[in-house]
């Protein structure tokens, strides 16, 4: 374990991070965005993983578990809320939830 | 984990307590009245107990938590902003279709996340304190997802809060990347003991924080979420929202900020800076001409919270007891108003649009004059909490010789003082002849909402006249942290 | 005796308020009665305390009644409290007494008038205000009777304030004079800085141990009080709110012109006159300024057709001779000269009240005429009161008074022979205006029938008049005459005479001569041009020449045309521009760009969750470079 | 406890006047008059009770102290004190007070208890302002009458109301809190050169600034005084104000409100930043100057009569800016006894036209005319009060007016003389409000009754004032001279002191940079 490894390591996470990034920016449709986020918060992950692991610490990979577990109830939370999102629109299109605004 | 480091979470234990007791209460004897008393007596306990734990403080209860004074003080602050919410959710939830009882036990899981969020030295403890806070939001925001705005504000809520706490653990894994430590202390240790590690990762880290705490806070320019939320979430969620949501994130922001001593970081405390000025303009430009009552107090929330920030950035004992004072002024005035619109809920229907309240004065004159010392408070205006809140920020602001800022800040109350009379001014104009006479808003009162708007009203002048005792605890606990 | 000092002012003031209060529930007679009578009072206690000044003079020939301390800031102490000399006695004796004929005239006069109690109101407060411009022993209260006066001719003149012009008239009298009271002002101010005091006896005391003759301060203080005086006593430039000054009742002209507002001026110099002496080149213009004022409200005075502005020109006129004498040290010859033109003015103007009543109210001289049969005792008061005004020799006041003011233009150390020469030319002038006015009212063929004759009241009022325009002369009479100087004697505690020039006797009668026939040659030109002859008067108007110089004059040499160029136009057009304060735009701009700024911004809230995360990485990106670059 | 006294009774008899207004109309009414008729008792119960010491002490500055904890642990009391300057103001307060409430009696007639709740609390706010010797708790008072008045003026205004109302309250709002941030600026110059915090007045005079900081410092207050006075160019909201205002709230505000920023030049500006004031005297005397000509000017091309008279307050106002920085005793008591005589004066002058507009419904000078004939006894009225507006001598006006011109006289000739140029200016629009409204031929018909005894009680009332004022102004010259005294001798003092040390840069720059780190090392 060097700290080479520890920066590509994080470069990789913060390449993930982006992707998520870009995929809630541009996606519409609400389980692609909800898939970027996932990755998002897995990047935050690895990152927490890879530090952990320069510094030989488990409090990385603690980290890790508890995002996880987060990410777990977002997407619960959040598949539920797409599903009403459905049944009212007939169709997984964020833009179409912009009622309000002004 | 000793009696004593139980004793010191006493409050999360009866909290938690409380929520499984709402929870299995539900599943056996649906009875709204039921919760909504089971939630309030949790609270009050949780509350009552505070006061006896001072004797035991500071400790550490584990490296994740710290119960001192300060927690203690927010905690306190917190559940009974909460405890407000939910008397005020209770006379709510009564005129809406929906199953109502669930909500409770949101309501005090994420309490329960906001309060553990005070008390946290350790970035675990800020990221789980503020996952459970959030994620219980989103059920809270959605809660009548039959509706097609609730439902909205909460896909919008769950997507935006989820990128921001991805920015923040991102920050937060940077720094322990360089530090190697998640210890509050033990990072205030490192950095203060070697200057050159104010490298990129710290410096990136930071700033993605910055994005998850912002976003919190709903600080320019993370602010884009506030009015829909704000507008379409029950407006007691609302209260909710703009209190304890961003109370406990500021409590901790204060914490880290002290603890760290960031101050000392001339890019951060800039880039606060920018975020203040950006947030008092955007804030009071857009609630300017705004119809919506709900979306008028969310943009103004924008502004409070540069406000608050400008006396966040004095630094210092001043700063500290002033950002304090400020929250509770504050979260009286918030949960004042949106309880009123909360209660005046009608025909399914929330009073939202500035018109809905025109001749409110005729119709109840003292619910008008209740909301009238709202506003006027968060207009900054004396005989209200709001007036030694701003007055106390322009005092860390002033001190701290902070003169954009507080110039800023000026300008900025005149500005705000615009819309706030606006609201005022249509309450105490003609009612129109037509039907609203007979009262789109005529509807009687639940009496706890009632109960609940008079106790705010009444600390919201008692503490516009003599705040003093309340300056003395906060001095006693802010100013002496802070220092 | 001399503590009743007070009840001389104290009657009309008292008299003016219960007529506001209570006078229109009162009846007429009533009103009549305390109006006339409260001047009365003053005019029997001013009798009074001038026997008593007379027989038993106070020391230092005068008396200093304090009624209460006013002011009290540092040194600047006015009092309420009122100072008796011979100058001011001499003014009070004319205001009061001649102010209570022309209130007896009025109680006939105004008889049939609405505001009858309105009326009497405003001429009681008027006397009372120039009894306390002329008592007050401190330049504040003089300056609170100077006001006061001021603002009773414009109530007076506004009289009948239905008719539009009547209020212009109004106004103009009262802006122009307080534009002269500003001068006044700052030169109160002035020696008040220099001297430290506000007593007018210690200024003057102080005045010539202070300043060296010709000094700054004293030449700038009495050019500054000039000013006021110019305002109130009409002369150029300020003399133009006079002519329109007849708007009001006619007792009003009298009252204003003899007794009272313009002669304020000439007290004004009279009373300072130790500033005016240690400036000697202000003198000379306050001679020069009385000599063109003579000369130009004469020739003005020829060309006019109504009754009272002839009489107004004329007015403005002596008192120019007044301030010629004034102008050249002749104090008391000034002072004299008021009080016989007092006496003369007020007897014209009443005389003149009672013509244009038993006329239907006509003013225009040219279509009076042929009634010195059917109201001989007008006539012939009236003739004595022109008489007196174009000073024939020896028999009327005028003609001792105004030959002496003739004699010191000449002699006096500040004289010269051109002021005796235009002087004598305005005395020519006089003569011709004059009489011309007799003859077109009197003589010839009658043009408007009378419809009503004088009563008692007016008649006795000419009478005394008429009485006093003849023998109030005799108290001062000139070398070749017996050289009486009652006046100048009782008046040299106040005024000391200037030092004359020696001249012969023979000098003297010469120049009284040469007055004397250009008087009698006027007469004989007026008698031609407006008798005898008077296809001559159109003849000479008809020429291109003769219109020009006929329109100049009549319309009072421009000066309100001018003035409403320079100073009217300008400030109505200054009042019409900006009335909604352009200051306020700014604010209104203020306000509008956060207006836009508000428009601008909604356009953020777009309602699309997307369009919010961008903003929100925007955000991100901007605060991480923030926070890595800086 | 006088004091507390004075403020106690017009905010509990609001409370009551509110609270009463259920039961019909009447009874907040007395209640009103009720708690005025004390407030004003009292006051010259003072007076008389003081008048001797007032005349023989020059060395006490305060003739009745009030001083309790508030908030100690930011040096804040609640300290009231009066002194003779104090004591006029608030006895015209409590004179104005009463006026504004029997104007009122028949023309409010819409939540008469609530309107009158709303006149006293502004009254008790101006009170508080004219006592308050802790600067917090003037700011306090300050802000404090501000909603009252607002009120006021958006619910029983006229047709412009909202936009005034806001107007007014932005302009007052924004500019307090210059004066708010200038307040704690000077509180920790002072705390950080003597280590006491602390926002009482006494102590807070002849606290050590440097020179440009000073100049901020009164800057902010200049700024807040200048608006409330008003001088232009901040003069804007003051029409809108008055003239949408209800009769109670045009006195109140002509009579009163204005005069809060006078007494706050007088009581603080000057003896607060006494070098920083020498500077900047002489614009201040021009803002004075510009504000007598610009007020009068825009007088002239007003229509409506009370937005006309509004105007003329802001050029009566500027007799008092001229006056106060003149500061020389003649000037001060010139403009004390502006202060006091522009409030009866143009309070009646707003009377007047409040009572014209209840008739006939309109304000507007051009539909007006010829009615003198109609209202002999309003005309009447209105020609004395006139007469006092453009100064004639004898009234109160020209007292104070001329003492503030011949004390300018002493500082700047030039300036005077063109502040002169503004009596005449008021000549002209005096004489043009007779001239309009009830001289010349009747524009329109009106068919109206002349001032009831109601009107005329309060009309007199006010004429016997100015003409006291105006012949015998010697006990209000004298209550207010000890206190200017001591006011001029402190600045005197300290500009004597200051001549000789020259300021030191560095204090200055850690006044600025450091207070931060200055404050952190005092907790």
């Amino acid at each position: 374990m060097t700290s080479v490894a520890m920066e590509y390591g994080i470069v990789l996470a913060a390449l993930l991070f982006s992707l998520g990034l870009i995929g809630i920016m541009l996606r519409r449709n609400l389980i692609f965005v909800l898939l970027s986020l996932e990755i998002m918060l897995n990047a935050a992950g690895l990152a927490f993983i890879v530090a952990g692991a320069r510094w030989a610490s488990t409090d990385g990979q603690i980290m890790f578990i508890f995002i996880l577990a987060v990410a777990a109830a977002e997407v619960a939370v959040g598949l539920a809320l797409i599903l009403q999102h459905y049944r009212r629109y007939n169709t997984l299109d964020a833009d179409l939830a912009s009622k309000m605004r002004g | 984990m000793s009696t004593t480091d139980l004793t010191a979470l006493l409050p999360f234990i009866i909290l938690a307590a409380t929520t499984l007791i709402v929870v299995l209460v539900i599943s056996f004897y649906r009875n709204h009245f039921i919760t909504a008393l089971l939630t309030v007596i949790g609270h009050a306990a949780a509350i009552a107990v505070l006061p006896s734990l001072s004797t035991i403080t500071p400790r550490q209860v584990t490296p994740l938590m710290i119960i001192d004074d300060y927690s203690l003080f927010y905690i306190g602050l917190l559940t009974a902003a909460s405890l407000i919410v939910s008397v005020l959710m209770y006379s709510y939830l009564q005129r809406r279709e929906a199953q109502r009882e669930e909500f409770y036990a949101l309501l005090l899981i994420a309490t329960i996340g906001s309060s553990a969020l005070v008390t946290s030295s350790h970035f675990i403890t800020l990221f789980i304190g503020l996952e459970v806070l959030t994620v219980s939001l989103y059920g809270m925001i959605a809660y009548l997802f039959t509706y097609d705005r609730p439902l909205e504000a909460g896909i919008k809520y769950l997507i935006l809060a989820a990128a921001s706490s991805a920015f923040l653990l991102f920050g937060m894994a940077l720094i322990f990347a360089e530090t190697g430590t998640m210890l509050f202390a033990e990072l205030a240790e490192k950095l203060a003991a070697d200057d050159d590690l104010r490298t990129v990762f710290i410096l990136t880290g930071t700033g993605m924080m910055v994005v998850g705490i912002g976003f919190k806070l709903a600080v320019v320019p993370f602010h884009m979420w506030t009015p829909d939320i704000y507008e379409a979430a029950p407006a007691p969620v609302t209260a909710y929202l703009a209190t304890v949501s961003k109370g406990g994130m500021f409590a901790i922001l204060l914490r880290y900020f002290i603890e760290l001593n960031v101050y000392a970081y001339e890019t951060i405390c800039f880039v606060f800076t920018v975020i203040a000025i950006l947030s008092m303009f955007t804030g009071n430009i857009l609630a300017l001409l705004q119809n919506n009552v709900k979306r008028i107090l969310a943009y103004s929330s924008i502004a409070h919270l540069g406000y608050i920030l400008v006396a966040f950035l004095a630094g210092g004992a001043l700063a500290a007891e002033a950002v304090t004072f400020y929250l509770v002024a504050y979260f009286i005035t918030s949960l004042g108003a949106f309880g009123i619109v909360g209660l005046l809920i009608h025909n399914e229907r929330e009073p939202e649009d500035v018109q809905d309240y025109r001749g409110l004065y005729v119709h109840r004159p003292w619910l008008s004059a209740v909301f009238t010392a709202m506003m006027l408070s968060l207009a900054g205006i004396p005989l209200t909490a709001g007036f030694i809140g701003k007055f106390y920020v322009l005092t860390a602001g002033v001190g701290a010789a902070l003169w954009i800022l507080v110039i800023v800040l000026v300008v900025n109350s005149a500005i705000g003082l615009y819309y706030y009379l606006r609201i005022v001014i249509t309450m105490y104009s003609e009612p129109e002849e037509t039907a609203a006479a007979s009262g789109s808003l005529s509807q009687s009162l639940s009496v706890a909402g009632g109960v609940v708007l008079a106790f705010l009203m009444i600390i919201l002048i008692w503490l516009g006249v003599y705040p003093e005792p309340l300056i003395a605890i906060i001095q006693d606990i802010a100013g002496r942290f802070g220092s | 005796m001399y503590d009743l000092l007070w009840l001389i002012p104290f009657f009309p003031f008292l008299s003016a308020i219960l007529l506001v209060v209570l006078g229109s529930r009162m009846p007429r007679a009533v009103n009549g009665a305390i109006g006339a009578g409260s001047i009365g009072l003053s005019a029997i206690i001013t009798i009074i305390i001038g026997i008593n000044f007379l027989t038993s003079p106070p020391e230092g020939h005068s008396y200093t009644q304090v009624l209460w301390s006013w002011i009290d800031v540092g040194n600047f102490t006015p009092a309420i409290s009122f100072h008796l000399d011979a100058l001011s006695l001499v003014m009070i004796f004319v205001i009061t007494f001649v102010g209570f004929l022309i209130h007896l005239y009025s109680t006939e006069y105004m008889i049939k008038d609405e505001g009858y109690a309105r009326f009497f109101a405003y001429m009681n407060l008027f006397v009372g205000a120039m009894l306390v411009l002329v008592l007050g022993d401190n330049l504040v209260l003089l300056l609170l009777g100077w006001e006061g006066v001021g603002l009773c001719s414009y109530l007076l003149i506004g009289f009948w304030y239905k008719k539009p012009e009547n209020g212009y008239a109004a106004r103009k009298a009262f802006v122009v004079t307080r534009v002269g009271d500003i001068a006044m002002l700052i030169g109160i101010f002035l020696l008040f800085m220099h001297t430290g005091t506000i007593h007018i006896q210690q200024i003057l005391d102080m005045a010539p141990r202070i300043w060296v003759e010709g000094a700054t301060i004293p030449v700038a203080a009495s050019l500054l009080l000039l000013g006021g005086a110019l305002g109130k006593s009409a002369q150029v430039p300020l003399q133009v709110w006079l002519p329109d000054a007849m708007a009001g009742p006619t007792p009003t002209s009298a009252l204003i012109h003899a007794a009272t507002m313009v002669t304020a001026g000439v007290y004004l110099i009279a009373r300072t006159h130790v500033i005016f002496e240690l400036a000697p080149a202000v003198m000379t213009i306050v001679a020069v300024i009385g000599l063109v004022t003579a000369l130009i409200a004469g020739f003005t005075a020829l060309t006019q057709t109504d009754i009272k502005r002839v009489l107004a020109y004329s007015t403005i006129s002596q008192i120019g001779y007044m301030f010629l004498a004034l102008g050249v040290g002749a104090f008391a010859a000034g002072m004299f000269h008021f009080m016989t033109h007092a006496f003369f003015k007020a007897l014209l103007f009443l005389g003149a009240g009672a013509i244009i009543h038993a006329l239907h109210e006509e003013q225009n001289m040219f279509r009076m005429g042929g009634i010195r049969k059917d109201m001989p005792v007008t006539f012939w008061t009236f003739l004595i009161g022109c008489a007196s005004l174009a000073a024939i020799p020896l028999v009327t006041s005028g003609f001792y008074s105004k030959e002496l003011i003739l004699w010191k233009s000449f002699s006096s150390q500040l004289g010269s022979v051109w002021f005796y020469i235009f002087g004598a030319l305005g005395a020519f002038i006089t003569a011709v205006y004059t009489f011309r006015m007799v003859f077109l009212v009197f003589y010839g063929e009658k043009k408007t029938e009378i419809s009503h004759l004088p009563g008692t009241r007016i008649l006795l009022t000419l009478v005394v008049l008429a009485f006093f325009s003849t023998v109030a002369g005799f108290i001062e009479l000139p070398h070749t005459m017996g050289d009486f100087t009652l006046f100048s004697n009782f008046m040299a505690s106040v005024l000391p005479s200037v030092p004359v020039l020696e001249y012969s006797l023979g000098t003297e009668f010469l120049l009284q001569l040469i007055a004397t026939l250009l008087v009698a040659v006027g007469i004989y030109i007026a008698y031609v041009l407006y008798v005898k002859n008077p296809e001559a008067v159109n003849n000479l108007t008809a020429s291109p020449a003769g219109q020009g110089v006929y329109t100049f004059w009549s319309i009072g040499w421009g000066f309100d045309w001018l003035y409403d160029k320079v100073f009217v136009q300008p400030v109505i057009f200054i009042s019409r521009i900006n009335k909604q304060d352009f200051i306020d735009s700014i604010y209104h701009g203020i306000a509008f760009a956060t207006e836009v700024l508000h428009r601008l911004f909604t356009k953020t809230q777009t309602g699309k969750v997307r369009w919010y995360a961008m903003v929100l990485v925007a955000g991100a990106i901007i605060v991480i470079t923030l926070a890595v670059l800086l | 406890m006088t004091l507390l006294w004075l403020l106690l009774l017009p905010i509990v008899g609001g409370l009551l006047a509110w609270v009463s207004g259920k039961t019909g109309t009447q009874l907040p009414r007395w209640i009103s008059v009720l708690a005025l008729a004390l407030v004003f008792g009292l006051t010259l119960q003072v007076w008389f009770q003081y008048y001797s010491e007032i005349d023989i002490f020059t060395e006490q500055a305060w003739l009745i102290e009030f001083e309790r904890d508030w908030i100690p642990q930011l040096g804040i009391s609640f300290y009231l004190a009066l002194d003779g300057l104090s004591l006029l103001l608030i006895a015209l307060t409590a004179f104005l007070g009463l006026i504004s409430v029997v104007v009122s009696w028949k023309e409010i007639q819409y939540r008469v208890g609530f309107f009158h709740f709303n006149l006293l609390w502004i009254l008790a706010g101006i009170i508080g302002v004219f006592i308050a010797l802790d600067l917090f708790l003037f700011f306090f008072f300050w802000e404090m009458m501000l909603i009252p008045m607002y009120f006021l003026i958006i619910i029983w205004g006229h047709e412009d109301k909202r936009y005034a109302a806001i107007k007014f309250f932005l302009f007052t709002q924004a500019s307090g809190l210059m004066m708010l941030v200038a307040i704690l600026a000077l509180y920790f110059v002072h705390g950080n050169a003597t280590g006491v915090y602390t926002f009482n007045y006494n102590d807070l005079l002849g606290t050590d600034i440097s020179a440009s900081v000073a100049m901020w410092i009164m800057l902010g207050f200049f700024i807040a005084f200048g608006v409330k006075l008003p001088a232009v160019p901040v003069h804007t909201w003051l029409p809108d104000a008055h003239t949408q205002a209800p009769t109670a709230g045009s006195v109140v505000l002509a009579g009163l409100l204005l005069k809060t920023g006078a007494y706050g030049l007088i009581r603080f500006v000057v003896p607060l930043f006494p070098e920083a004031a020498t500077q900047f005297a002489f614009i201040a005397m021009i803002l004075g100057v510009v504000s007598i000509l610009y007020g009068a000017k825009l007088a002239f091309a007003q229509t409506d009569f009370k937005r006309l008279v509004a105007y003329t307050s802001v050029s009566h106002m500027g007799f008092v800016l001229l006056g106060i920085f003149a500061w020389n005793d003649l000037a001060l008591q010139g403009a004390v006894v502006v202060i006091i005589a522009h409030g009866l004066s143009t309070g009646a002058l707003f009377i007047l036209a409040g009572g014209i507009q209840e008739r006939i419904h309109t304000r507007d000078m051009d539909r007006m005319g010829g009615m003198w004939s109609t209202v002999p006894r309003m005309g009447t009225v209105a020609m004395f009060f006139a007469m006092a507006s453009l100064g004639l001598p004898g009234l109160g006006n020209f007292v104070g007016e001329f003492l503030v011109l011949i004390g300018t006289f002493m500082e700047n000739i030039l300036l005077t003389v063109i502040a002169a140029v503004g009596i005449v200016a008021a000549t002209i629009y005096s004489i043009w409000i007779i001239q309009r409204i009830f001289h010349g031929e009747p524009r329109e018909t009106w068919e109206m009754p002349d001032l009831n005894i109601r009107e005329m009680v309060v009309m007199v009332a006010m004429m016997l004032a100015l003409l006291w004022i105006g012949l015998y102004p010697k006990p209000i010259l004298n209550t207010a001279k000890p206190a200017l005294d001591i006011l001029q001798r402190g600045v005197e003092e300290v500009r004597m002191v200051e001549q000789t040390p020259v300021p030191d840069p560095r204090n200055e720059m850690q006044i600025f940079m450091s207070i931060n780190q200055l404050h952190k090392s005092d907790h």
